[in-house]
């Protein structure tokens, strides 16, 4: 167990700067996820952690130990590749066994960790199989007991539900966290399927073109997201810009040109995000927030529009809203049975809660 | 040579001056005369000498390649069994070491080098080889210009004069004939054309020639005697051969040392042993070599019967014209459509 | 700071460039200095002349050369690749014995091979004449012989290249691609010409590398075939017959830059396109043929293809089979027996060249097989400046003509020097296995560098990841995965120089004399049956090392390069 | 545009049965989906209609014509493989020229046609790029472009999303949507992700096993699954056997022996499935029905029990209840912040009402 700690990190290949200026620390026993699209950076970072590449600038530390220019065998950190990387020649247990021999264990310890290791990820019936014939599902518990056997102070995990389906996915995300909690190991976790990230983190990292945009738990990231970015990649959610109009007590007013309306928002940190007077301004309301009416409404953010599609995604329903030509919100309800779906075309009242509605600014230094 | 065959030595009865005292341990000999005639005569020579002779058999183009790539650190101390050419080409680059032989005298001065770099030990005169199935004696052409005959068109089999060092002296000779009155090669390559024109195929190397002239595929060639006699006498090939009226060229095929060989004493004493009356003899009539030395008694009939007419040849002038001679043909003369056949 | 990973590079270079460097490129430069001497001097005489005043001749042999390299590379296609699609494509009896049988004739002993080709296919041969008496021709119907010989005895000895090649790639492409072009409507033949072809490039080109590389440099079918038809090997050996050694090195110089320029040529080639598959894996799906026709029709052909692959070593058999005598002027063998064998099994030191042939053939192959292993993995894995340079270096002992490269080692080790660590090496038994192995390291090297690529990074990253230092993971996670493919490289490599013979024969000394001069010696002797029956000796040995291999190292022939 | 109509079709291969007696019918210029978990028999199918496989038994018939042994180039099907099956060595031109070049049109109206095409999948700016240089989600759409210009009379598609990332899965979801409704093309697609086939779906059929459980609309499948895998597979659900015991008015009464308790369900159509006598019976309630509450509720189906677990997944929260030793249920609500999620432990009360509950007997056929 280790702490981990970033500084100043910039990672250049040629002219392209996969990572700019990264500060991190991850504490002890911590579950801390990267999150980003696809080319932000996240898997460089996690190989600089892991020793396969080396920060152009910038130190990485495990517990105040400077690690930046170790090589990757003397790390300690035990990974999980995307696509594993098992060893084809290898039968399971000379797979889990490999790390122990490169350690030069004695032959019983060797086989005494294998299996303990083995009965934790439920593959013990396996032991003696090679590799090639298991499910992917199997494999990557393989990968996983690799990786824990060797009791590594860093747990590295790059993306590895990404090529698993649904069900499978599901089954894996716990037993991963079942595993983390039982060996207790920092872990850094790399994905950009938001719903893992959220369910599993205890922290996030939001990244993006290089930069890291947010840090924090889950709920605080997906609750406040500090900008528009982080807003839109986190969950879904109706963005419009806005413009700062005036304050009526604890209530701000902010105009939106698109609806040619005024909306109103809670003052609190919870609903106003810390921006500068230059920034340009959205409002984010997430669609379970959003309350879709046919009955008429009274009071503050209430606009009216026509149903352009309903999405039936199973657990919930899916209603897409047209207010204007440009403007065009979308509201999730819960399915209580297709009596209470809307119908398309039909004409609705559309309710913004003050209290949901989060103001931010636009993400700096895109390109 | 084998270590079983040293020990033979000790019993050695000695020979000759007695004095192989001062012969270091073994003597090594690149030759392409072949395994049979080099066991037969390790075995003597080691049953004489308490040397152990050595040999790697291979063709004489390879020995001179190596000969000339070892020149800084020689392995070789004898080279033994190469047309006179070779052994010029060889002494011109300084390869070779001089050494006059006891039995000098019995060479007749066309057998051996000027300044002693190579001494004959076999001639091989050249004839007009031809299928005896295919044709009967009365036919077979009697001189070099019968070949020109149109009715021998397509007949002709002739191994790549450019690869063969014999192939080379015979087309030489040809142009030299005229070439050493008038100083003009022409009419020795109109000569050549005319054979070009007769000529069916050119074979690549000794067997191909053997092979398609025995099957037919040609009846006629030009070759030399003792092959052509050792073939039909030994290996039941369906040949007979005519010595040119007007006189043949006759090659010499000869020994010489090697330039700083390791083992020059028990190379002198190889080069003595192998060109002894007996062994002359022995390669007469086992291996149809006709000897250079004229003191060798009871050759065999084919030798002393036959009647050779030896053409006059200046090799001096050979080795300063033929490379250009047989640049001419190569590019003039030689006509590429036959060098095998005609291609379907 | 030089990071851990630079370091390891630099590590792996050394004693790669060190061996490349002190084995090939040290004994070719004495070849590249004599191209710029003249009479002692240093001049441009030679490349003058080259391209003046012997420019006729020179460029006629260039073109030849050249011409007949490119028809043997299109005409070894022609036969491999449709071969390769046959027996990976089509399942039906016997497929596994056929797909062996496919790379036998690079077992074909060289001089002796040609004979027998002559043999059978030559005016007086037995195919023709066969075929002359069966339907009562005047003439035989054809026979090989100048250009058109070269070339089918080319395309016979070097096809399995493009055999091999193919059928590995076959293997590899995603089955998928040519079901996509089905379900757009095209036609089988369409399918295999617009995708199957073009995706089999990345082989084909290391295929055809191979080919015009040998076929460049290759002396005994041109000689033995056609003799006065002008090609640049047999004029690098006319000059050289002529005493013309600075013109022979020349020749040979120009040669290799020919030879050079075609591997670069290639390698632009191929990288214009991509042809690596997007995934790997997936869609391991087959469809199902049910054309019996089509497939009786392609199975046959197979057959009948086997069947004339094999004739070249049926008439060496017969060869060794006939006695002395039965067949000169006979246009089909008189008799048979074992007279020949008999001949060769009196003399009690037959089996030192086969012993002596497996022993120097088994060093260098340890040799070729590890240092092939490492310079590949270098080349593959590392990047470093000068890879192109290497790569090059890789190839140059076969772009070379062998007897070049036999008489550079000559040069080059016949006096002390470091790189024979202060001894002479000319005349020792440890030449010969060094010429091998220096002949043989771009085979392995081809081979291996296909096999590395696939290989996934990330499997050595893990093993790091786990504690393993460079050494042990090269030892136990890199090898072992990409042995098959290296051992199959190194088998192709044991074949060719268990009947290796225009460096042998220059290179070899009393106590180390190989198969090939015995059988060379032995033609000179104009014991053509003894000749035979030693070549039959080689093929025979050859065909048990294949089925060693492949027993127990499981080594498919197909799996290389 | 086609009928595609399969009667009675069986597939083997070699012992193994793949499609077992199916019988299906798809409509002109439906979207039809086949959804099941991994080696159900989905592949399978879809390959015998494009000709790939051919049936052991059964009849494929277009429009009436039978089609069963005829080969694939002739069936005018375009198909998106899973892992797109792009030509390496071509550039999206000439991917898409392809299917018109091997038709023998015009030069020129080859260029129109895939122009065209490639506009409707917005890849016009890549026209000659290499395949290797576009992205997953460009992949994607060059091989529906790719399969779209011939103009196919059926159009499969074969889990062509199951590679990328949640987001751009999202945006090729519609993308796919909106050009099978431009071209209306009868649309087979094989996928076994459920959101996604419940999202996009006209009709679905759910396999397992080689079998065919269901087919009907998402809703239906989603809302009144005919059995426990349906039910299970398709969305999340709660299950507990339980055996029926009397009937009271509208509402039956069914006993839970884990809960050692009755449920009451309404008797509808909605909430009971048709069973025989002989079937094992299931209870099954979607988490987003189960109502917790930490007041205390009174009436039928009220359960009480202790959260152990509060997932926070964006757009809602999950609430794991323990009930009993061997009963869990799991709850979900829309995320309203922080200040609304159960806590950890906290003692609840569990409704399950009983318009909501739907019983349904074990599948048939079960290995
Ligand atoms: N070895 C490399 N050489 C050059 N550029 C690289 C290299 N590795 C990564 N990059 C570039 O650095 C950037 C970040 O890459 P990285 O692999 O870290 O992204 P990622 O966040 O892991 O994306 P993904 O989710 O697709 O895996 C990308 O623009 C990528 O093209
Ligand atoms: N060519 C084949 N030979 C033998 N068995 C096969 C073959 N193709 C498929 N099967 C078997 O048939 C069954 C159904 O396979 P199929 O590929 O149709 O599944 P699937 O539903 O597409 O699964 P997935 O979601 O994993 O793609 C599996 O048990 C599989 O192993
Ligand atoms: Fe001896
Ligand atoms: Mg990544
Ligand atoms: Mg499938």
């Amino acid at each position: 167990m280790s702490t981990v700690n970033l500084s100043d990190i910039t990672k250049q290949f040629g002219n392209v700067t996969a990572v700019k200026g990264l500060d991190l620390v991850i504490n002890e026993g911590e579950f801390f996820t990267f999150l980003g699209p696809s080319g932000c950076g996240k898997t460089t970072t996690l190989r600089m952690i892991a020793g396969f590449y080396f920060p152009s600038i910038g130190k990485v530390k495990f517990n105040n130990q400077d690690m930046t220019s170790v090589s990757p065998e003397k790390r300690n950190t035990g990974m999980v590749f995307q696509n594993y990387a098992l060893f084809p020649h290898m039968t399971v247990f000379e797979n889990v066994a490999f790390g122990l021999k490169v350690r030069k264990l004695k032959k019983t310890d060797v086989k005494r960790r294998v299996e303990d290791v083995l009965k934790k990820v439920r593959l013990e019936p396996f032991i003696d199989r090679q590799v090639s014939q298991l499910s992917g599902g199997q494999q990557q518990r393989v990968a996983l007991a690799r990786a824990l056997v060797i009791e590594p102070d860093i747990l590295l995990l790059d993306e590895p539900l990404s090529n698993l389906d649904a069900r499978l996915r599901d089954e894996m995300r716990s037993e991963i966290l079942r595993l983390q909690r039982e060996y207790d190991i920092t872990t850094i976790y790399v994905t950009h399927d938001q719903v893992e990230a959220l369910t599993m983190s205890d922290r996030i990292a939001v990244f993006n073109l290089g930069e890291c945009h947010q840090v924090g738990t889950p709920t605080e990231i997906y609750n406040q997201p500090v900008n528009d970015f982080v807003a839109e990649f986190i969950g879904e959610t109706n963005l419009l810009p806005i413009e700062r109009h005036k304050e009526e007590g604890i209530t701000f007013i902010y105009n939106s040109n698109d609806l040619n309306k005024s909306i109103y928002v809670t003052n609190s940190e919870q609903n106003i995000a810390s921006y500068d007077g230059a920034d340009q301004l959205y409002m984010s309301v997430r669609p379970e927030a959003v309350q879709v009416d046919v009955e008429p409404m009274e009071g503050n953010n209430v606009l009216s529009g026509t149903v352009e599609l309903v999405q039936f995604t199973g657990e919930s329903v899916h209603t897409i809203v047209k207010i204007t030509e440009n403007v065009t919100l979308k509201s999730t309800e819960l399915n209580r049975g297709p009596s209470t779906y809307m119908k398309k075309g039909a004409e609705v009242y559309v309710y913004l809660p003050e209290t949901q509605i989060r103001i931010i600014p636009a993400a700096k230094g895109e390109v | 040579g084998g270590d079983e065959e040293a020990s033979n030595g000790a019993e050695n009865e000695g020979s000759g001056d007695g004095s192989n005292e001062d012969l270091e341990d073994k003597v090594v000999v690149y030759s392409p005369h072949g395994k049979d005639i080099l066991s037969d005569f390790e075995k003597q020579f080691e049953q004489e000498y308490d040397v152990d002779m050595e040999f790697l058999d291979m063709g004489s183009q390879e020995i001179l390649d190596r000969v000339r790539s070892e020149k800084n650190n020689p392995q070789a101390d004898v080279w033994w069994g190469a047309p006179q050419v070779n052994f010029d080409q060889a002494k011109e680059e300084g390869l070779l070491a001089e050494y006059k032989p006891s039995y000098a005298d019995a060479l007749d001065e066309m057998y051996h080098d000027e300044d002693w770099m190579w001494s004959g030990t076999s001639i091989t005169p050249e004839v007009i080889l031809y299928n005896s199935k295919e044709i009967s004696e009365e036919e077979a052409p009697k001189d070099w210009d019968d070949l020109l005959d149109p009715k021998w068109e397509d007949e002709i089999v002739i191994r790549y004069p450019l690869a063969s060092g014999t192939m080379r002296t015979i087309y030489s000779s040809i142009i030299y004939r005229t070439y050493k009155d008038t100083e003009d090669p022409q009419e020795g390559y109109d000569w050549l054309q005319k054979l070009d024109e007769n000529t069916k195929e050119y074979a690549a190397n000794p067997e191909i020639m053997y092979n398609q002239v025995a099957k037919g595929v040609g009846s006629l060639s030009v070759w030399n005697m003792p092959d052509t006699v050792m073939l039909a006498e030994e290996k039941g090939y369906p040949f007979d051969y005519v010595i040119p009226e007007s006189g043949t060229p006759v090659l010499t095929e000869g020994i010489a040392m090697i330039k700083d060989a390791q083992n020059p004493k028990a190379a002198e004493a190889f080069y003595e042993f192998v060109n002894t009356p007996e062994a002359a003899k022995l390669l007469a009539e086992t291996y149809y070599r006709i000897p250079t030395r004229d003191d060798v008694e009871d050759l065999p009939d084919w030798i002393t019967e036959t009647d050779i007419n030896p053409m006059d040849i200046d090799w001096a002038l050979f080795q300063e014209k033929s490379e250009e001679w047989m640049e001419y043909w190569d590019n003039q003369i030689k006509n590429t459509e036959k060098d095998k056949s005609n291609e379907e | 700071m030089i990071n851990a990973k630079k370091r390891k590079t630099i590590l792996l270079l050394i004693p790669v460039v060190v061996i490349l460097v002190g084995y090939v490129l040290y004994p070719s430069i004495s070849t590249i200095i004599e191209s710029f001497k003249q009479n002692g001097e240093f001049s441009l005489r030679n490349y003058t002349d080259f391209f003046g005043s012997k420019a006729a001749a020179n460029f006629e042999a260039l073109w030849h050369s050249v011409y007949i390299s490119l028809l043997s590379v299109l005409l070894s296609a022609l036969i491999g690749v449709p071969l390769a699609y046959i027996f990976n494509r089509y399942d039906f009896p016997g497929r596994q014995l056929f797909s062996n049988i496919a790379i036998m004739p690079i077992v074909l002993p060289s001089l002796v091979g040609v004979m027998a080709f002559m043999f059978l296919y030559g005016e007086a041969g037995l195919v023709p004449n066969a075929i002359k008496d069966l339907f009562n021709l005047s003439d035989v119907p054809f026979k090989i012989g100048g250009i058109s010989g070269i070339l089918i005895v080319h395309a016979y000895t070097m096809y399995p290249y493009f055999y091999m090649t193919t059928s590995s790639a076959l293997n590899n492409i995603d089955p998928s691609l040519e079901e996509a072009a089905y379900n757009l409507g095209s036609s089988k033949f369409k399918v295999f010409w617009k995708v199957t072809f073009p995706l089999l490039t990345p082989g084909l080109v290391a295929a055809s590398l191979l080919v015009f590389m040998v076929s460049m440099a290759s002396f005994s079918a041109p000689f033995l075939l056609a003799g006065g038809y002008r090609v640049l090997s047999l004029q690098i050996y006319f000059s050289k017959v002529n005493g013309d050694l600075e013109m022979a090195a020349t020749q040979s110089v120009i040669l290799s830059l020919v030879s050079i320029s075609f591997l670069l040529f290639m390698r632009w080639y191929q990288s214009r396109k991509d042809y690596r598959m997007a995934s790997k894996g997936i869609g391991t799906h087959r469809s199902e043929v049910n054309n019996p026709i089509l497939k009786s029709v392609m199975v046959t052909l197979g057959i009948l293809a086997m069947i004339i692959l094999l004739l070249p070593h049926a008439t060496l058999l017969i060869l060794s089979l006939v006695p002395e005598g039965a067949w000169t002027w006979q246009t089909y063998p008189q008799a048979f027996s074992l007279e020949n064998f008999r001949l060769l099994f009196d003399d009690p030191n037959i089996w030192d060249p086969v012993r002596n042939s497996l022993i120097m053939t088994c060093i260098a192959c340890i040799g070729v097989f590890i240092f092939g292993l490492i310079t590949s993995y270098t080349l593959v894995k590392r990047s470093f400046i000068g890879k192109n340079l290497l790569d090059i270096l890789v190839m140059i002992p076969w772009a070379l003509p062998a007897t070049v490269v036999g008489m550079n080692m000559i040069l080059a080790f016949n006096k002390p020097s470091v790189f024979s660590f202060g001894e002479i090496l000319v005349g020792t038994f440890w030449i010969l296995p060094l010429a091998y192995f220096i002949r043989f390291i771009p085979l392995v090297v081809r081979s291996s560098n296909a096999v590395l690529e696939q290989m996934d990074d990330s499997l050595e990253e893990a093993a790091q990841n786990l504690g393993a230092k460079w050494f042990y993971t090269f030892r136990r996670i890199v090898v072992p995965i990409i042995l098959p493919g290296v051992l199959s490289g190194t088998l192709l490599a044991f074949v060719q120089a268990v009947g290796e013979f225009p460096t042998s024969v220059l290179l070899y000394t009393l106590d180390n004399r190989p198969i090939s001069i015995e059988i060379m010696n032995q033609l000179r002797m104009f014991n053509m049956g003894q000749a035979a029956a030693f070549g039959m000796i080689q093929v025979g040995l050859i065909a048990i090392v294949m089925l060693i291999s492949y027993r127990f190292f499981g080594v498919k022939s197909e799996n290389t390069l």
